[in-house]
């Protein structure tokens, strides 16, 4: 088969209409925003895990952070009635995803298991992917950065450090399904469990509002409340149809 | 190729030459580098290179005595969880937790013992081995005990439990000193003192957040800073989620706390006022037939002058919300009231406490599942007597200024920074002919130190745990090093031992290792069911694989009160330093993520977005609105913060969610000696806290304080993620109706999480 | 015209044009020396430090992740419209008034090309691997993501710099023959090099007449779509007031606009400083007028539906970003663009505004620094006020941004003083063409035939 | 006048050809680089102790596994410790020379230092574990290190990557590298894609797959990180 019919047939497959039913996973993670209280324990988990840069008072004040995983805050009325809603921003893997078809050089494109993800020794930093982006998760390298030792001894050795003029943002914590991929394959399964698989924010939030999980696998912990009366998406308008599903706040009756 | 004469031809081999050097060149730029692999003469039988391995241990970043277990890779550590199988925290792990791999690999550990040659206070620190280090203090330690004046020594440490402890304990006997003193800004003396006058428990009542559905909290941020903060997220998140009534949380608190955001009702209530506020609820139960007790009389007489207006007026409360609280604590039970910092540390802080647990009695929940039930005798040592008080501090500072203290050994403990009159407190110490520091970074307190000799980080070292605040049955968890020690420290334990030997008090332990495996022998060997394990170290290899132990011995919880402790109800009005005139706000410093300070050396934690204000790096002093508009300021405006005792300068934030008479200030940041990442940052409001002490208890007041703000004409930009913190109908975060939600849970029967 | 004061004789047209390329004044050697030093200072050691150091260097962030090196390439795309697009335009409609300027546009189209595609190189985080945006086979079995915008551009922009050049050569083969018939030495060996064996024969003539209208059809269309699709960059994604339907018009217009008022600067620089007086009148300057004023109100009008649309979405996303271009941060420079766009221009109503060259050189410089601002908000404004405003930024230039930005102007300038030397920069046979033939008695009037 | 180019070509020549010869040389030097000093230095750098391959798997065929343990259930081959390389020479060969270097590291107690042959680059997440474990022999990527004296990055033609390196095919031959016999190109990622493409996994071996087709294992990520 030769090459332009590879591509044709890739073309073929990817365009397929309901190819977004059809990955071999769908990653999903849900997010309980009555359970979140914010505490932002999930974004120190997050630099962590996938050796996020430390910027520096500088950078960030230039507002050149990397989170990957964000709390946004949002006040509502005034003093003496006033109400603070927290929600965590990460990346919402969606399926129709803005910033996939703009990369050039597909450095971030949709894999069989429904993740969005992004190529980082491809990419070669337009920033069309941030500008795409509606929910502005995705972080830039404006230069190389550095651990002074020995805080570097602890970077994750599963994750790359990204260099300058690379665009970053968060991977479902890609590396750890590769490996649940790997201790599947090891006891002879085809197929990862539920909960074998946990982000490092999803592992570590204390108040358990975070669940992660196969969207196909109708008993997974996600499936569960998908499509409860609480689950809504972010700018859900713009048909992203993103795989991070939140669950409402609710009100109070006082 | 016709006719090429001699010119041409040089010109070509000229012109070649320089292609094949550039060549050669071009290629040496673009060579790779040579790399090695890791090679070993013997490898751990643990090891295996490109797979990870992981050891469980305990946290010590606070108090809470969480579970982790560590993720090491080629023998370095590279992530920290929350230990699933751990009953405190079940996996979860908070910022600071995580945060503790910096601790372990920080850039400005100290990496070896260090004698100060220069003038105290100098960065003229000297590198000497151990035994140097170790000799100079033993031998001073020495001849006080031989002249019988072993009382001159002082141990200061932070709160340890568990086997530590007891070593400090025994090495203390053995120089003959009483002046052993845990040192913590956030221990909770007035919990402590209300629970013992009001139950006369000598522990932390276990709060049985999760089985709550009517949750009370009196200044209590309990989510982000209050004894147990991620056992209580998970209890919070346990009471609100699964197929139940939904927990309903009402958060009293002038500043509104992350547990406020987290609330449905959050009522500002004037500082300190919180058990006024509290007794006005008691007083309409009893009043209103709510309370069918037999000793509802003596109640009634306690309460009387409680009645709703009055405290409405001296809450600034209104009286409905009175009402409307106080019904629904004690109809949508199982109901909990409990109290916090923002209670508690006023000078009413222990009345303020008895009066919460008066509420819990009224509404009885004492005893009951999703009420407040009784930790039963921990396994190990929680040595609360020995916690030392703002009072006690001061004493020991006085004892210091009447030359009553030769030789004052620091364990990893910050008394400069976190005393509130710090600079008279370091002058006290400057008194002090040896100080010996035992901390692992060189902070505001080591800074004075004669003598530092470094020990390891809690990821280096042997060492157990028996949380304080508890589960609601036996537990404990064992701390072992995941990684080699990075430097040429000593474990805590170690030093101690070191210096018992040298002082002439041989203890049976070689080494902490050993003194640990002794500790938990006794408790394998007194306890029973909990333990299947034929021999011990079977019972110990399966206490390290689990990372921790627990016995599930419930105390049954019938308490009885006798009159006293009903009689001792009642609060008095707050005291406050400085009159209203000159200093209209009250300043409330709370706790950060960085806790008291100690975590502001670690850049994650600098790095993390606070969770109420996204601020990030240094501090800021919080207004009302309202309030910045009076004294016409806007967002980064720097001000002088001044009370009684001082003045120090923070930009200003605009908070929607704080009384027009606070102002509050995050405390953590305003180190001067601290590393890196920590030093001259922001401002520490401990600084200009005025000693006000809480009697009942003797701890500080830190909520006692008045301050007024003047504008410097300065401006700064706060750094902080948030552009717009408004949704412009955006609907980014929505939220569903809450009656048809609780209506469907409200029929569903109340299942009771076993704890 | 040029016939009713001295009668131009073809003689005079090769002896003017030669000596604009022989015979150099020193100023001009001052004039290329600056350019030179200007560039390198400004462009190239910024730009270097900015490999070095990394896309910090620039003052963009998250969110303003574009900037000025978007803005500038999009001004320079834009600036290169209407020197070929106008030429081919006015070779097709025969209009024998444009013979005299229309090489220098194209050589302003062919080096505005050139500057945009640097900025590119700019522009992106590693330039480097920039290679990959190229279909080309290769082991790793990657190709360029088809589907995006980004990508059309690359392909639209390579193929018009190519047609472009083609079509600037093509056009001067008999004039590069008629300096080699007059140069000796190398300019000699150069030109006949250049010139491919010129003879001027009757098939040779025809020929190039042939070719160079069927290449002018050509361009045009392609003209039209390079722009079009450099719009598409931010008209397909789904950020508030980039997301919409008209940019492409917008764009189009936009760019003929700065190209012709790039043009009428052109004139009067070569005017002034090659004494082109004869060729270059206010013939020139009266048309282009007329046609400043068309596009002006054309571009007015393209922004007042933005306005209308924004305002009419409801969404509120729409709505802010509208709100914020016009009263936020960044007003002050909208309502300059507005002033030098949509303003100023109207005063091309008057035939005495439009003759007389210098108020035409500031007005035309005028616009152009209006259409910088126009896409520099374009990028800034938009990316500043997104969906979620608790992310929402500000984006200002840095320094080296700003050193850069005046780096492109010294390049620009530095290959168009480079281009008057080695072209013929008026285009000899063609002005010829509009003369009539020479008569031993110059008649007193003979510029009818420019009508 | 002369109107040909004719002259002007000629007077030129002497420039043309300078920068041919000048082209001809960067390529010429280029390469004398690559092939000739580079490749002892990089690709098969000198070991602390020289080591010989092809008499440890070749004439005394020892498995590679029996030194490099991790290979089958750790993403790392794994280099043995001293210890190990003990366990044999206690009894075997103690006089050689070499061999009492290796004695020398194990009574020091210090671990030698072995250089890094086979470097991938750091964005490259490469498993030994699935591929030994699906029946893939070293040789397929390693080539004939059995026969090597000094180990070298095998590679058939050193001409840097070759293009179209899919559609010329035949690069990796699963069958055919189990009988040792191998033709490699050099370590990109062609190499890898190629055995991808024509193998999948079928019971935990890999097996000849149908051309083409987007599986898992063509996946970005199953490589990258």
């Amino acid at each position: 088969m030769s090459f332009l019919d590879r591509i044709a047939e890739g073309w073929r497959k990817n365009r397929k209409p309901g190819y977004y039913e059809n990955f071999d996973y769908h990653w999903t993670m849900t997010i309980d925003l009555d359970q979140c209280s914010g505490c932002g324990a999930c974004v120190t988990a997050c630099q962590a895990e996938n050796n996020l840069p430390i910027v520096g008072e500088k950078a960030f004040a230039k507002g050149r952070e990397v989170k990957w995983l964000r709390m946004e805050h949002y006040w509502e009325g005034e003093y003496p009635d006033v109400k603070l809603n927290i929600i965590p921003m990460l990346c919402q893997h969606c399926d129709n995803a803005p910033c996939e078809t703009v990369c050039p050089v597909s450095a971030t494109y949709h894999n069989q298991d429904g993740l969005n993800t992004q190529i980082y020794n491809r990419c070669i930093g337009t920033r069309s992917c941030a500008v795409y982006c509606p929910y502005e998760v995705r972080y830039f390298n404006y230069n190389d950065h550095t651990w002074d030792s020995p805080l570097d001894q602890q970077l994750n050795p599963d994750v790359s450090v990204r260099e300058k003029g690379v665009m970053e943002k968060c991977t479902f914590c890609i590396q750890r399904v590769r490996q649940a991929k790997d201790a599947a394959k090891d006891d002879g399964r085809r197929r990862v469990r539920d909960g074998e698989v946990q982000p490092a924010c999803v592992q570590t939030c204390p108040s358990q509002a975070m669940a992660f999980g196969d969207r196909n696998d109708p008993e997974s912990k996600v499936s569960q409340t998908l499509d409860g009366p609480r689950a809504y998406r972010v700018l859900d308008e713009l048909n992203t149809k993103s795989s991070v599903v939140y669950l409402k706040k609710v009100g109070t009756e006082a | 190729m016709p006719n090429i004469d001699r010119r041409d031809f040089i010109k070509l081999v000229g012109a070649g030459g320089v292609g094949v050097g550039a060549g050669v060149v071009l290629r040496e730029t673009i060579r790779d580098p040579r790399e090695h692999l890791i090679p070993h003469v013997l490898a751990p039988e643990d090891y295996s290179s490109g797979v990870a391995t992981w050891y469980n241990s305990v946290c010590t970043m606070c108090k809470s005595g969480c579970g982790i277990s560590v993720r090491t890779r080629e023998g370095r550590a590279k992530k920290i969880e929350g230990n699933p199988s751990h009953a405190v925290n079940q996996g979860g792990l908070c910022a600071l937790g995580q945060a503790g791999l910096q601790v372990l690999y920080n850039p400005d550990r100290l990496t070896g013992p260090l004698i100060q040659s220069g003038t105290r206070g100098s960065d003229g620190f000297n590198q000497v081995t151990w035994d140097a280090g170790l000799g100079r203090v033993a031998s001073r330690i020495d001849v006080l005990k031989a002249a019988g004046r072993g009382d001159r020594v002082a141990l200061l440490t932070h709160g340890v439990g568990g086997t530590l402890a007891t070593l400090f304990e025994r090495f203390a006997e053995s120089i003959g000193t009483p002046r052993l003193h845990h040192y913590d800004y956030d221990h909770p003396h007035a919990l402590y003192a209300a629970n013992h006058q009001f139950f006369g428990e000598q522990h932390l009542p276990y709060y049985d957040v999760k089985n709550t559905r009517y949750l009370l909290s009196f200044g209590a941020d309990f989510l982000s800073s209050w004894l147990s903060p991620v056992h209580h997220s998970l209890g919070f998140a346990q009471s609100r989620g699964g197929d139940h009534a939904r927990g309903h949380l009402v958060q009293i608190e002038p500043r509104m706390s992350l547990s406020g955001a987290a609330a449905d009702e959050w009522v500002p209530a004037k500082t300190g006022t919180e058990g006024i506020l509290a007794l006005g609820l008691a007083h309409h139960i009893v009043a209103s037939g709510l309370y069918r007790g037999s000793d509802a009389d003596e109640w009634r007489q306690v309460l009387a002058g409680y009645e709703l207006e009055k405290v409405a007026a001296q809450t600034d409360v209104s009286a409905d919300t009175l009402e409307h609280l106080a019904e629904s604590f004690v109809n949508k039970g199982p109901s909990l009231a409990i109290g916090g910092d923002g209670a508690a540390n006023n000078t009413n802080g222990v009345d303020t406490l008895v009066a919460i647990n008066a509420l819990n009695y009224l509404a009885g929940n004492i005893g009951r599942a999703g009420g407040v039930l009784f930790n039963p005798e921990p396994a190990g040592a929680i040595p609360h007597n020995r916690q030392a008080n703002f009072r006690d501090m001061m004493s020991l500072a006085a004892a210091a200024r009447g030359d009553e203290i030769e030789v004052l050994i620091i364990n990893d403990t910050n008394p400069v920074f976190t005393m509130a009159d710090n600079p008279e407190f370091a002058a006290a110490m400057s008194n002090v002919p040896l100080i010996v520091s035992l901390s692992s970074f060189m902070d505001e307190t080591t800074a004075i130190a004669d003598v530092v000799l470094p020990s390891h980080v809690y990821l280096e070292s042997w060492g157990d745990a028996f949380p304080e605040i508890g589960v609601g049955f036996s537990i404990g968890a064992v701390s072992q090093p995941v990684v080699a020690p990075l430097y040429n420290t000593q474990a805590t334990g170690d030093i101690v031992l070191e210096l018992a030997k040298r002082t002439g008090d041989t203890m049976p332990w070689s080494s902490m290792e050993a003194c640990v495996k002794d500790n938990w022998r006794a408790i394998y060997e007194q306890s029973d069911s909990s333990t299947q394990a034929e021999s011990f170290d079977t019972f110990w290899t399966s206490l390290l694989k689990a990372g921790v132990w627990g016995k599930s011995n419930h105390r049954d919880a019938t308490v009885t009160l006798d009159k006293s402790a009903i009689a001792g109800v009642g609060v008095q009005a707050p005291e406050f330093s400085g009159d209203s005139a000159d200093y209209p706000f009250v300043l409330q410093p709370y706790l950060s993520t960085m806790h008291d300070g100690r975590g502001a050396n670690l850049p994650w934690v600098q790095e993390l977005p606070d969770p109420m204000t996204s601020v990030v790096y240094g501090s800021w002093v919080e207004l009302n609105p309202t309030t910045a508009e009076e004294l016409s300021l806007v967002e980064g405006d720097l001000v002088n913060i001044e009370s009684p005792e001082g003045s120090i300068q923070a930009p200003v934030l605009l908070f929607p969610a704080i009384r027009p008479d606070v102002v509050a200030m995050p405390i953590g940041q305003g180190h001067t000696n601290y590393g890196r990442y920590a030093n001259g940052r922001g401002a520490n409001p401990l600084e200009i806290l005025s000693p006000l002490i809480d009697e009942g208890s003797g701890g500080l007041a830190s909520n006692a304080t008045r301050v007024r703000i003047l504008a410097t004409g300065d401006h700064v930009d706060i750094v902080k993620t948030s552009g717009k913190s408004r949704d412009l109908g955006r609907d980014i975060v929505q939220t569903t109706s809450g009656d048809d939600h609780t209506a469907q849970m409200n029929n569903i029967p109340i299942t009771v999480i076993p704890t | 015209m040029q016939g009713d004061a001295n009668p131009l004789k073809y003689t005079d047209i090769h002896n003017d044009v030669v000596a604009s390329i022989v015979e150099t004044g020193s100023n001009y050697y001052v004039a290329l020396a600056t350019a030179l030093a200007l560039t390198l200072i400004c462009f190239f050691f910024p730009w270097f430090y900015q490999l070095y150091y990394g896309i910090g260097a620039a003052g963009m962030n998250h969110p303003g992740v574009w900037g000025t090196y978007l803005a500038s390439f999009i001004f320079w795309i834009g600036l290169s419209h209407s020197g070929t697009l106008l030429s081919c335009v006015l070779h097709i409609t025969n209009s024998s008034w444009r013979k005299a300027m229309y090489r220098s546009a194209e050589a302003m189209t062919l080096f505005s090309l050139v500057v945009a595609a640097m900025m590119v190189m700019v522009h992106v985080g590693r330039p480097w691997f920039i290679h990959w945006t190229i279909p080309y086979p290769n082991q790793m079995e990657m190709w360029p993501n088809f589907r995006s915008p980004l990508l059309f551009d690359v392909m639209a922009i390579t193929t018009y710099i190519t047609g472009s050049t083609v079509f600037i050569y093509m056009g001067s083969i008999p004039d590069f023959a008629a300096v080699r018939d007059r140069t000796r030495g190398w300019r000699n060996t150069m030109y006949s090099l250049l010139s491919l064996g010129w003879r001027g024969t009757d098939t040779e003539w025809h020929r190039l007449h042939w070719a160079y209208t069927f290449l002018a059809v050509l361009i045009i269309p392609l003209a039209v779509s390079v722009h079009s699709i450099v719009s598409w960059d931010f008209a397909m994604s789904i950020v508030p007031a980039l997301h919409q339907t008209i940019f492409a018009p917008y764009f189009v217009v936009g760019a003929i606009y700065s190209g012709t008022a790039g043009i009428v600067t052109v004139m009067f620089v070569l005017r002034k400083f090659m004494d082109f007086g004869e060729y270059i009148t206010e013939l020139h300057f009266d048309n282009l007028g007329k046609l400043l004023l068309v596009l002006s109100l054309l571009w007015s009008y393209i922004n007042l539906v933005e306005v209308f649309t924004g305002f009419y979405s409801g969404a509120s996303g729409e709505i802010e970003a509208l709100r914020y271009r016009l009263f936020g941060f960044y007003a002050p420079l909208y309502w300059e663009m507005i002033t030098f766009c949509a303003v100023l221009p109207l005063l091309c109503a008057f035939k005495r505004f439009r003759t007389s060259f210098v108020p035409m050189l500031f007005l035309s410089i005028a616009i152009n620094i209006g259409m910088y601002t126009e896409r520099f908000l374009i990028v800034a404004t938009s990316l500043s006020r997104q969906y979620l405003p608790d992310a929402w930024g500000l984006y200002v230039p840095s320094a080296v941004e700003i050193s850069i930005l005046v780096g492109t102007l010294a390049l620009f300038t530095t290959l168009f003083l480079l281009f008057v030397k080695i072209f013929p920069s008026v285009s000899m046979y063609e002005v010829k063409e509009t003369m009539d033939t020479p008569k031993k008695i110059p008649a007193a009037a003979s510029g009818g035939s420019l009508a | 006048m002369n109107v040909s180019i004719q002259p002007a070509l000629k007077s030129l020549r002497t420039a043309a050809l300078m920068a041919l010869f000048a082209f001809i040389g960067i390529c010429f030097g280029y390469f004398f680089n690559f092939l000739i000093t580079d490749n002892p230095q990089v690709s098969a750098p000198e070991q602390p102790i020289a080591f010989s391959h092809k008499i440890h798997a070749g004439d005394n065929d020892i498995p590679c596994q029996y030194c490099h343990t991790e290979a089958r259930r750790s993403p790392s081959a794994g280099v043995p410790s001293v210890n190990k390389c003990m366990g044999c020479h206690t009894e075997v060969a103690t006089e050689s020379p070499l061999i009492r270097q290796v004695t020398e590291y194990w009574e020091n107690k210090e671990p030698i230092p072995w250089i890094k042959v086979h470097d991938l680059p750091d964005f490259v997440h490469f498993t030994h574990k699935r591929h030994v474990q699906a029946g893939v022999a070293c040789q397929t990527c390693h080539g004939p290190v059995e026969t090597m004296d000094r180990v070298a990055v095998h590679s058939r033609n050193n001409d840097g990557p070759t293009l179209f390196a899919s559609t010329t095919g035949q690069i990796t031959n699963l069958e055919a590298s189990n009988s040792g016999a191998t033709q490699n190109d050099h370590w990109e990622m062609g190499l890898c894609l190629n055995c991808h493409k024509q193998h999948d996994v079928v019971d935990g071996k890999a097996v000849r797959a149908a051309e083409g087709g987007f599986d898992n294992g063509l996946d970005c990520w199953t490589c990258h990180k």
